[in-house]
């Protein structure tokens, strides 16, 4: 049997220059050693497809913290349905703005639906699709349109990753997948949609031990499983304590800029 | 000097609007502060997957709570969400046809909305290069009932209730009720009708502070709480 | 609270002639109970949309097997993708045949990933969508077709079920559906692709008791849910009789058919 | 007098084609028959939502074994099926994105095949009115490689490899190879390649049977089992 089993520097080997990459970036779910591991591969050029594009403050990212800017310097294009860029805490932010004003970066803005109703037309095989969505707004800028029945349709393209980068709490050898609560969000459709999905878990069983009704991405669209390390940067315990760094840095914000809104008053 | 609501009492005005049984999909803002008030049975959504969450962990008290956190439920605003009996999980796609299909009410918070019932709800990134857009459009365009609650005026005193929009464009047309600081507003296929207005004002002052015509409903009354 | 669970025929009071109804027929998750109701309702010029029109022969349907022809009367179109119409054990066919002679019975035929994408494009409220298959077959006529970046794809239009009738092993009381086995299918789909959904299940528990993880259509898409009386002519008990006399049936048949042959050489 | 092969050598050799770790949809007919040769660790899906099963309960026993039979989980043909380690169930939605996404190897069975690698797969219906198409068009065309399985020429001796197609097309283009009772024929972008001829036979012999210009393969040698 082919073992699907490796790591994530095996894992990630053939990607080529130019790939487009797709995860879900929304707390839990999130394949941030995966992430990391291709951060790290030399891959350049990447088109990198992510539902939030959040940036993390410099203090966090010293402290361990990643997010999407992990892969900036090869990143050619990004495409997203909510950025969080914060100026004055993350200095990836002005190196965003400074590469899209000389050309070298572009941007994409669709919606949450968008993103995923794309994956999906890809993952079916579709030429593409007439989506109600952003009607009458900026997104319907240089796209075709069309009434059918009386309502007017945006026509929308398949997104079609190479790569999907795919986070979920368990595995088995065969390469079944098994998610916990809000972790699925776009997981199952990106290992759907994309031609070549690495999955990272924190857990690989045997066969036979997840129940085949409770299996949300069958083996058939797993094509490598990575097994976060348990001293891993990115291991269950380390990014608990990150999202607690996380939020206490978010609160002491919040309290310095009250603080500083009492002293104008 | 007359007060005007505050962001907790535009959420219990609005919360009204729902009944047991009802869906209901939560924007970031004010319309977050609705859970609280929320009648047992509604059953609320967010765009990540999940349906019919309840109590929201305290940001404050998280690092107490370490132990019993489930640290992968959150909502689309990244808050810890406790467990409560008949929730569920599930993918984007399964969200979405949820978001689109008619069957939630939205509650979404308001840039500014225009009085054919356009809304800009997203802002653009600090950076003014990509754009907040999220799950707004989705949620705007296919909700059951749509509800913006904001402030009536901007922090400079410009009225957000206008003819047209000046701001990104969210969602054309479906804007059914909106709920501020001062008033609550249908939109009627003929323009804008104050249904009621924030205790202590006037149906003419509130006009005073709105940029686009308000017909007085017959009904017209005061908001009561 | 308003309470979802109802009857049969309370659940499809409100139904209007000339409904588009959907349901999953393939053994398990097949609506039998809610399919009986409908026949008895009273509701006429129906669209029927099934993944399967398969006619069960007049002995079995004697002793209490139904198909979807136990709505013919009521049909005006049958949308389908597989049709298993024997002329010889069941008299329906002969129905079949003459209506759609005579005019008063349209039958369209799809695949049934053609029938599936058509369901999901509704849900997703979509105009249309391009689809691959079927294109230099017989189900390219009369359809537009276009070519993108260099394939060639026919517009489906979304198929939206007025009343979408599903089979699911148990409900809760908010109405979230868990499957068991194969009996998945296509109900999950029809769930999210119709305008009103009911649910037939063999089991209601309370809420809390299904595992969140593993509710695969949640309470949102349920409007009534009908618990399958005990005695019903469709209990779980009673299915397996019919699946058994059924088998036993076709088996005769087999070797029925075996011996002539062997009474022709 | 020559032999052809039977049935279940059709799906021995067939059913070769696979490795450990590949999934395949097996259509009704001859392919059904693969599954008992398949090696192990070959996942065989079914598109009502199933993937990764293995033995089949045969129909004559199943009254035997009601206490042991898990009534909901059949296969697209309405065979029940044992239930095995890896198996997982999943909607429609999910297996035909699964069935068209290159992913699974499908082994059908063929009424005719074009030497251009057109095949009629489905039937019409007894009363012709309605098709069988069912999965057979997604299968075919989204086939990670498309396998046909078929006696070389209809219970008339007509050949089912042929210039053109006669009978209703279910996909244009997309076979692979093609394993009868008589020969393993690939299909290429210069037209039909013999590979393998039935033991006994000779290549000329097999293209008399075909009608349409086999060209013989470098390589060309008998069917081993």
């Amino acid at each position: 049997m082919r073992d699907k089993i490796c790591t994530a520097v095996e894992a990630l080997s053939e990607v080529k220059d130019g790939a487009l990459v797709a995860f879900n970036f929304w707390g839990p779910g999130t394949p941030l050693h995966l992430m990391k591991a291709l951060s790290e591969s030399g891959v350049k050029d990447l088109t990198v497809c992510t539902n939030n594009y959040t940036l993390r403050a410099n203090e966090l990212r010293e402290q361990g913290a990643i997010d999407a800017a992990i892969l900036l310097p090869q990143t050619r294009k990004i495409i997203v349905a909510f950025s969080g860029i914060q100026a004055e805490d993350a200095s990836a932010s002005g190196e965003i703005t400074r590469r899209v004003q000389e050309g070298t970066l572009e941007i994409e803005n669709v919606s949450h639906g968008i993103l995923i109703e794309r994956l999906h037309a890809a993952a079916m095989c579709l030429g593409g699709i007439y989506s109600p969505i952003g009607i009458g707004t900026g997104l319907e800028e240089g796209k075709e349109k069309r009434i059918i029945n009386g309502v007017e349709y945006i026509f929308q393209e398949p997104i079609t990753p190479d790569l999907g980068l795919v986070s979920a709490t368990k595995a088995d050898r065969l390469g079944n997948l098994v998610y916990h609560g809000t972790e699925r969000a776009a997981n199952p459709i990106i290992a759907m949609a994309a031609k070549y999905t690495v999955a990272e878990v924190f857990e690989i069983v045997e066969p036979g031990e997840l129940d085949p009704d409770a299996i949300v991405t069958p083996a058939a669209f797993v094509d490598r499983i990575v097994l976060i390390p348990s001293d891993d940067a990115y291991s269950k315990e380390k990014r608990i304590e990150q999202t607690l760094r996380s939020i206490k840095y978010r609160l002491q914000k919040m309290a310095e800029a009250e603080a500083a809104q009492g002293g104008n008053a | 000097m007359k007060e005007k609501l505050t962001e907790e009492l535009i959420a219990m005005r609005a919360a009204r609007e729902l009944v047991p049984g009802d869906c209901c999909n939560l924007g970031i803002g004010i319309p977050l502060n609705c859970a609280a008030y929320m009648s047992e049975g509604v059953l609320v959504q967010s765009e990540n997957g999940v349906l019919g969450y309840g109590p929201v962990y305290d940001r404050e008290s998280l690092d107490e709570n370490v132990e019993r956190v489930d640290w992968n439920v959150v909502d689309a605003g990244m808050r810890y969400l406790e467990h409560v009996p008949g929730m569920s999980f599930f993918d984007m796609l399964t969200s979405f046809v949820m978001i689109r299909s008619g069957r939630l009410f939205s509650i979404l918070g308001g840039l500014q909305v225009s009085e054919k019932g356009d809304a800009a709800i997203h802002s653009m990134s600090e950076v003014d290069i990509a754009s907040k857009i999220g799950g707004s459009m989705d949620l705007a365009w296919g909700a059951k009932r749509l509800i913006v609650t904001m402030t009536h005026c901007s922090k400079d005193g410009d009225p957000k209730i206008v003819r047209e929009l000046t701001m990104p464009v969210t969602t054309r047309k479906r804007v059914d009720l909106i709920v501020t600081d001062l008033a609550v507003i249908e939109v009627t296929g003929s323009g804008l009708a104050l249904k009621e207005f924030a205790p202590g004002w006037t149906p003419e002052e509130v006009q005073q502070q709105t940029g686009a015509t308000l017909t007085i409903a017959n009904d017209v009354r005061e908001i009561e709480f």
